[in-house]
């Protein structure tokens, strides 16, 4: 069995009185693709916060994978995280607007950069290199998904589906070992849902990572996921493959009130 | 043939660079309870948005009681009659229940329908009348929609716009909601609402708009969108 | 290619453009019969109120010397324009006004700034302009010594040196108002202020109960008069500008506390009794540069009635030594039967005997007026007495 | 004993003042975010109304007070209109540089017109001093107190009770839902200036009777001063405004009252500082963390 | 490095070199005089400072409102440590002191304060500005209120050219660097930057700091040139100016902050002559300029030099030009 990556132990966060996350237990593998579903407001996003340390937990514990064991990172901040190989897409679009489609890509690969502030100051010979390096890294990400075409449109001017693409792009440009996505295909239609699906289950092959992902789009869902999980009120109401799941009457009253 | 109470004709409208909604044309009867169903991002709340006035729209013509309120501001819409519940509910978090219920009775100057109003709110939901002193913060999810329906309906509506209802509320109180849909209805409002939850909003619904990225494809009764194989794979899952 | 051809060429051509109207100003320089004074006062900003004060009496002695025939040199009358520039209260700007007034509008000599700071900050425009530059009401000592001791070529002044004003004010503390012991309110945020407390601290022979500061622009001195209000003294000294001291004597008087105020000339003004209330202004004794109780000189009462015919109102010690400043300009040009800007320096230092509004002035080897301190006493808002400090 | 008594009223006092500014700069900035810089000048314009109204038109100092406070209620909703309004859905902060060029415009309109002197401001009313044992308070001292204090009190009532008040609220927590209720937002926006420059009229009014002077400038400290007491109280929240402004008087007063009056605008920016660390929105701010 | 950018470093070279000479050609045959010198080194320093502000507020998006105060440590560095050592080599040291000291309190200062956000940031850097203006009157060897005077003066219009030119470089190049683009990300999405691992804190920190050693500069000249210091210089009013200038050019853009530090010099040297109108005049332009321009002289556009005399296109990412 191919070793967990991640791994929460009864999970809690508290909103004043609400327990939005309520002693979650999940966990993913290498290589995994794992969907997490549930209604609106059942504490999936949420449950990406405090996966990616922007939300501290009130009770329980996130680990994650760190090479040889599993480590508690409670304690460490979203960036900190996002350097120990954990990259997000966001529900509603967080691209930098103000930057080009290219340059939301090289901004991700921060973390990586070799290229010296001194060296970009005296535009030496190793900046302009270093600088070229990086561009055709950026580059051929692009070109996997196909935005090479936009590369130098500001992200602001792209369309809907193309700014949803463009954060999945920039998540990977960081070479995480986990990915979450928070709602991919919002706001696509379903031949943009479609591409997606394909393009989900290439990400995973070509780049050999965990991906965990949020979704209301069920065709997707089904279509990508080996696992589930269903979140209700905060809580794990179920697991499971995507079979079991559409087969379990508590899952389809949850989502579809009382019939389905 | 029934005057429409609401027309929209070829509405356009963009976020920037972003055709949120195309060439969208639809209308709405009085008395009926009219659904727009779609996708997150399909454009469906830009359209609420734009027939209560909070966007402006690129091209396209909205006729209120065979009058065009394109221009007309966002107040006079509520005055004449056009309620929007907002997506989220928006409740004025730091105001009790009593407040935001006034609120919603902002435009109705006469203090003796105010009375009436609050009788009808408080016997449609009796749970706002036992907490009418609380803060809206206080109030649950289910709790916060009724209020925000209580409010739009303090403004002695003709037409109220509801914006995903039963977004984020669990199985009972989502089913309470398409209760007061209808029992709303039944009191001579008429109702456009968009929603998520297709299968419920369709089965309450006298007809539907199906929207996909900012245009309609599909049209047709409550009844006749649900027994639709492609609306049921698209929007109710395999 | 073509693109930077083009930016070559008209780059050529504004440089030759700008050659051509170098050389052509040059030889277009000529003189003038009108002597001109440049005026750099603080009209807007903080020290806007002295400033104007200072602009009006400025403008003020201008107009009289033209009216009188203007100044006579060799038998021929010049008339004197002044050109007044905003310094803002900003000392960057009134350096870079002197420059403006010295280069561009070629002025003879240069009346301002109002402040000690913003005098600091012109003296390099005037040395390097070789301009004399006349500050009415500058105190701080050092503004007209360089660095290595010897006197700043072009600086000169109308007001008392700080610290001849705290030391003639300790003096007339002990010997007149018999005080033994004083509470010190400082300006803290002029040297005008500070610099008046450290001289007559120095001088002072009685015990300074408490020395505490104050902002200018500050309205409330409670915290500071409730802290004192219950310790022995028998006089407070204000170091300070008449806006403040006027607020903290009311404040004073009402809390009860009746001991004599003493204070530099910056209390002279008769805005001092109207903010204080005049039943508040009684036993206040502040240092004058002129005051129609004991007119210092034969000028002060013609001028103070030309002002009050003029302006409609009294003229405040500021305005008297901008008054002064353009006055001793006038001396000197005079006396050296020259308006060139080396000879009115010349003369400016050689001024002796002058009859100002503010007294009989001799400028010393530091280019710092020699004029006695009249120590003036309020009573009921109204000068009363005047006791020359020797 | 008595003298730390004197000090606290001498600092309540001064707060009084910090306080009826500071409302109207946490009023506004409830309303549409911005740091209403002219906010302080609107007082000195407020003062000025009053010193016309005492001295040229001879009205009574409590008629003049109110008569004041209208004219700047006028003014303020002008101010809106012609600088602010106009920049409703720009970056805020060229709101901000138009509202610092609306208080240069007013100091130096009023300095070009009227002199940048300090003037005496009528005294209407007779200071009479009261002793309660070693404790010293004046008429007027006690007429500032009570007067903010009524107008707090009329203010928590106008925001709270009246119908303008409520969509004063609305607008302030959520300008879209308050749309949607028929809210016209620029009327209440046009309200919230009225208010606020009332009150920083009334402010100006006192203050020239207490301190018996006023000038062009005088807006400047106090304007910033009361900036700082609405943020040191949570700045947009509007009891935050007049403990803010009320603890700074205090703070003002006792650090002269130790002996620290150089340093007096120091330990107010300091404490400042140290309390924003602590509490990142103020006092009574509520901390919200932008929702992911 | 390849033609197309030693082509493009090269025509700026040309273009600064063709400022230069213009100068220099207008102050030999003494067209603009010594008040016209006075004027550029003014609007020099008044840009070095605005640069600085610019890359806190425009590109790292924080508020500051306290630039005066690292102005003035910049400035009583220079008149401190240029006294005692007076001559040229005195002044570099006085400079290099002054950035040393002004970036070490920014540090000390930004590492808890900007975790602030917005306007409670402004006040809190409104209320360090002021106590370091506090505690300079306060202090003996800084001669409190007098403030010093006769600072050798080693700044002409060339070193302030020179300096300006370099500031500009540095922070253009600054902001093409990893670390710029990091502060640029940090600016347009905090939460975003912080999930690709970007440390949003030691970003802020990074401009916050360097936008003070550029105000530390500025100070040292100014105090250089001017040959005195007081510290009404750097009240609030100081920071406003220079924010003015930013906010005016377009936050954000450097083209703008120069071309608003020039035309801002300019228009207070044709104000000069207007007395007590003079800040009624400015603060009508203030409220105008907003009002018809509210995003600024060039917005958030930079100018291009490629553009104007190439025009090719295709080379990804230098310019940024955003036409809304």
């Amino acid at each position: 069995m191919a070793t967990t990556i991640l791994k929460t132990n009864n999970l809690s966060i508290k909103f004043g009185g609400v327990t939005a996350v309520d002693q979650v237990n999940i966990e993913a593998r290498e290589n995994e693709l794992i969907g997490l579903i549930g209604p609106n407001g059942a504490g999936k996003t949420t449950l990406f916060n405090l996966l990616t340390g922007v939300y501290q937990p009130t009770d329980g514990e996130v680990s994650i994978y760190d090479g040889t064991h599993l480590k508690n990172v409670n304690h460490v901040p979203p960036h900190r995280r996002a350097q120990l190989g954990i990259a997000r897409t966001f529900q509603n679009i967080r691209l930098f607007e103000s930057r080009t489609v290219l340059e939301n890509v090289l901004i991700a690969m921060t973390t990586q950069s070799k290229a010296r502030t001194a060296q970009a100051l005296f535009r030496t010979p190793g900046f302009y290199k270093e600088t070229a390096k990086k561009r055709a890294r950026a580059l051929s990400l692009l070109q996997i998904f196909d935005m090479i075409a936009v590369a130098d449109e500001l992200a602001s001017n792209l369309p809907y589906g193309q700014q949803r693409r463009l954060e999945i792009v920039r998540a990977l440009a960081t070479q995480p070992k986990i990915l979450f996505l928070d709602e991919p295909a919002a706001g696509m239609n379903p031949q943009e849902t479609q591409v997606l699906t394909d393009l989900i289950k290439q990400i995973q092959k070509t780049f050999k990572i965990t991906i965990i992902l949020i979704e209301h789009d069920m065709n997707l869902v089904m279509a990508v996921s080996e696992r589930l999980y269903v979140l209700e009120y905060g809580k794990v109401l179920a697991t499971g493959t995507p079979s079991d799941i559409q087969q379990n009457k508590a899952v389809i009253k949850a989502y579809l009130g009382e019939e389905g | 043939m029934v005057e429409a109470v609401l027309r929209v004709e070829n509405l356009s409208v963009n976020y920037g660079a972003i055709k949120a909604v195309q060439n969208v044309s639809f209308s709405v009867n009085p008395g009926e309870i009219v659904t727009l169903i779609g996708a997150n991002g399909a454009g469906k709340s830009t359209i609420l948005r734009t027939i209560s006035g909070l966007e402006k729209p690129v091209t396209g013509n909205m006729s209120f009681e065979k009058q065009s309120i394109n221009h007309m501001s966002s107040e006079k819409r509520v005055s004449s009659g056009i309620v929007h519940v907002p997506e989220g509910r928006r409740v004025f978090p730091g105001m009790t229940v009593q407040e935001n219920l006034q609120l919603g009775a902002f435009t109705v100057a006469n203090k003796n329908q105010h009375k009436v109003a609050y009788n009808n709110v408080y016997e449609q939901f009796p749970i706002l009348k036992t907490r009418r002193h609380q803060d809206a913060a206080t109030l649950s999810g289910g709790e916060q929609q009724m209020l925000a329906i209580g409010r739009a309906l303090m403004a002695n509506p003709k037409i109220i716009l509801l914006d995903e209802p039963s977004m984020g509320l669990a199985p009972l109180y989502i089913k309470k909601i398409f209760a007061i849909i209808q029992q709303i209805r039944d009191t001579g409002v008429t109702v456009l609402v968009i929603e998520q939850n297709a299968n419920q909003a369709l089965k309450i619904a006298d007809r539907g708009y199906v929207i996909e990225s900012g245009q309609i494809i599909a049209t047709g009764t409550g009844a006749e969108l649900l027994s639709s194989d492609e609306v049921r794979a698209s929007y109710l899952g395999g | 290619m073509k693109k930077i051809i083009a930016i070559v060429v008209a780059f050529v051509v504004v440089i030759g453009a700008v050659i051509g109207f170098g050389v052509s100003k040059k030889s277009a320089d000529k003189t003038s019969d009108v002597i001109t004074i440049g005026g750099v006062f603080d009209t807007s900003g903080n020290a806007s109120a002295y400033g104007q004060a200072e602009q009006k009496g400025a403008n003020f002695a201008v107009k009289r010397i033209n009216k009188a025939g203007g100044i006579k040199i060799n038998g021929k009358s010049y008339q004197v324009k002044i050109v007044n520039k905003d310094s803002k209260s900003d000392n960057t700007e009134a350096a870079s006004v002197t420059t403006s007034l010295i280069s561009n509008t070629k002025v003879n000599a240069i009346v301002g700034p109002v402040t000690t700071a913003a005098t600091q900050a012109a003296v390099p425009a005037a040395t390097k302009g070789q301009t004399p530059m006349m500050s009415p009401t500058a105190g701080a000592d050092d503004i007209t010594v360089q660095k290595n001791g010897k006197v700043q070529p072009y600086v000169f002044r109308a007001q008392f040196k700080n610290s001849y004003l705290g030391t003639k004010m300790a003096q007339f503390a002990t010997d007149n108002v018999k005080a033994k012991d004083v509470v010190i309110f400082q300006d803290n945020s002029s040297d005008y202020g500070t610099g008046i407390t450290n001289a007559f601290k120095k001088a002072y022979k009685g015990h300074v109960v408490e020395t505490d500061s104050y902002q200018a622009g500050d309205k409330d001195f409670q915290a500071m008069l409730t802290k004192i209000k219950n310790q022995k003294f028998d006089a407070i000294v204000i170091n300070g500008y008449y806006n403040e001291a006027g607020a903290i004597l009311k404040q004073a008087r009402d809390m009860g506390i009746n001991v004599p105020v003493i204070g530099p000339d910056g209390l002279g003004d008769p805005k001092l009794a109207e903010i204080a209330g005049n039943k508040n202004t009684s036993d206040v004794y502040y240092a004058a540069h002129f005051s129609t109780k004991a007119p210092a000189t034969d000028a002060a009462e013609p001028f103070v009635t030309a002002y009050k015919k003029s302006y409609k109102q009294e003229p405040s010690q500021f305005t008297a030594l901008a008054y002064d400043a353009v006055y001793m300009i006038k001396q000197a040009i005079e006396n050296e039967k020259s308006a060139d800007k080396a000879k009115i320096t010349a003369g400016l230092a050689k001024i002796k005997n002058f009859d100002g509004v503010t007294g009989k002035m001799t400028m010393d080897a530091f280019h710092n007026p020699k004029k006695s301190i009249v120590m003036v006493g309020v009573t009921n808002g109204k000068d009363t007495t005047a006791t020359v400090v020797k | 004993m008595s003298s730390i008594i004197q000090q606290l009223i001498n600092g309540l006092i001064l707060g009084s003042v910090y306080a009826l500014l500071a409302l109207g700069y946490t009023m506004v900035y409830g309303i549409i975010k911005l740091i209403n810089f002219a906010h302080g000048d609107v007082y000195m314009l407020g003062a000025y109304f009053g010193y016309f109204f005492i001295k040229v038109m001879h009205f009574n100092f409590f008629i003049a007070l109110v008569l004041s406070m209208f004219v700047s209620a006028l003014l303020g909703m002008l101010i809106e209109f012609i600088a602010y309004r106009p920049l409703r859905q720009s970056p805020r902060i060229a709101v901000l540089i138009s509202a610092l060029g609306v208080s240069f415009l007013l100091e130096n309109g009023m300095s070009y017109l009227y002199g940048s002197d300090k003037r005496a401001f009528p005294q209407a009313i007779k200071t009479i001093q009261y002793h309660f044992g070693g404790i010293q308070i004046s008429n007027i001292q006690l007429i500032i107190i009570s007067t903010a204090v009524t107008l707090m009190i009329v203010l928590t009532i106008i925001v709270k009770r009246t119908k303008m008040g409520r969509a004063m609220r609305a607008v302030s927590a959520d300008q879209e839902a308050a749309v949607l209720m028929g809210i016209n937002v620029n009327r209440t926006i046009s309200f919230t200036f009225a208010i606020g420059s009332a009150l920083a009229a009334a402010g100006g009014v006192l203050i020239g009777l207490y301190y018996n002077n006023i000038d062009p400038l005088m807006g400047m400290t106090p304007g910033i001063k009361a900036f700082v007491a609405a943020v040191l109280g949570g700045i947009g929240i509007i009891p935050g405004a007049a403990l803010g402004g009320w603890l700074i008087g205090i703070l003002e007063t006792l650090t002269q009252a130790v002996g620290l009056s150089d340093y007096k605008d120091a330990v107010v920016y300091g404490i400042l500082i140290v309390i924003l660390l602590f509490k990142p929105t103020g006092i009574l701010g509520k901390n919200k963390r932008e929702k992911v | 490095m390849d033609k197309a950018h030693i082509k493009y470093t090269l025509s700026w070279a040309t273009l600064v070199l063709m400022i230069f000479v213009f100068i220099y050609v207008t102050t030999i045959f003494d067209v603009i005089g010594q008040y016209g010198m006075t004027t550029i080194v003014l609007i020099g320093i008044n840009l070095i400072a605005a640069v600085g502000l610019n890359l806190v507020i425009g590109m790292s998006g924080q508020f500051s409102l306290g630039h005066a105060g690292f102005m003035a440590i910049g400035a009583y560095a220079t008149a401190l440590v240029s006294s005692a050592i007076p001559s040229i080599y005195g002044f570099i040291i006085s400079l290099i002191v002054g950035i040393m000291v002004s970036g070490v309190i920014a540090l000390a200062v930004g590492l808890p304060t900007l975790r602030l956000s917005g306007d409670y940031l402004a006040i809190a850097t409104l209320g360090v500005a002021e106590i370091i203006r506090i505690i300079i009157i306060n202090m003996k060897s800084t001669r409190g209120a007098a403030g010093i005077f006769g600072i050798p003066n080693f700044v002409n219009w060339q070193v302030v050219f020179g300096l300006s030119v370099v500031a500009i470089v540095f922070v253009v190049n600054f902001v093409r660097s990893t670390t710029g683009q990091a502060i640029i990300a940090v600016r347009d999405n905090e939460i975003a930057a912080e999930s690709l691992g970007i440390n949003t804190t030691k970003y802020k920190v990074i401009a916050f700091v360097l936008g003070a050693m550029l105000a530390a500069i500025a100070g040292g000249l100014r105090a250089s040139f001017i040959q005195s210091v007081s510290p009404q210089d750097y009240t609030f009013m100081q920071s406003i100016t220079i924010l003015i200038i930013v906010v005016l050019g377009g936050i954000g853009s450097i083209s703008g902050t120069v071309v608003t530090a020039i035309v801002l010099g300019i228009l207070d040297v044709i104000l000069q002559n207007f007395g007590s109108l003079r800040m009624v005049i400015y603060a009508l332009v203030l409220i105008i300029v907003m009002i018809f321009r509210p995003k600024g002289l060039l917005g958030t556009s930079e100018f291009s030099l490629k553009k104007i005399l190439f025009d090719s296109g295709g080379d990804h990412g230098n310019n940024n030009s955003k036409n809304q």
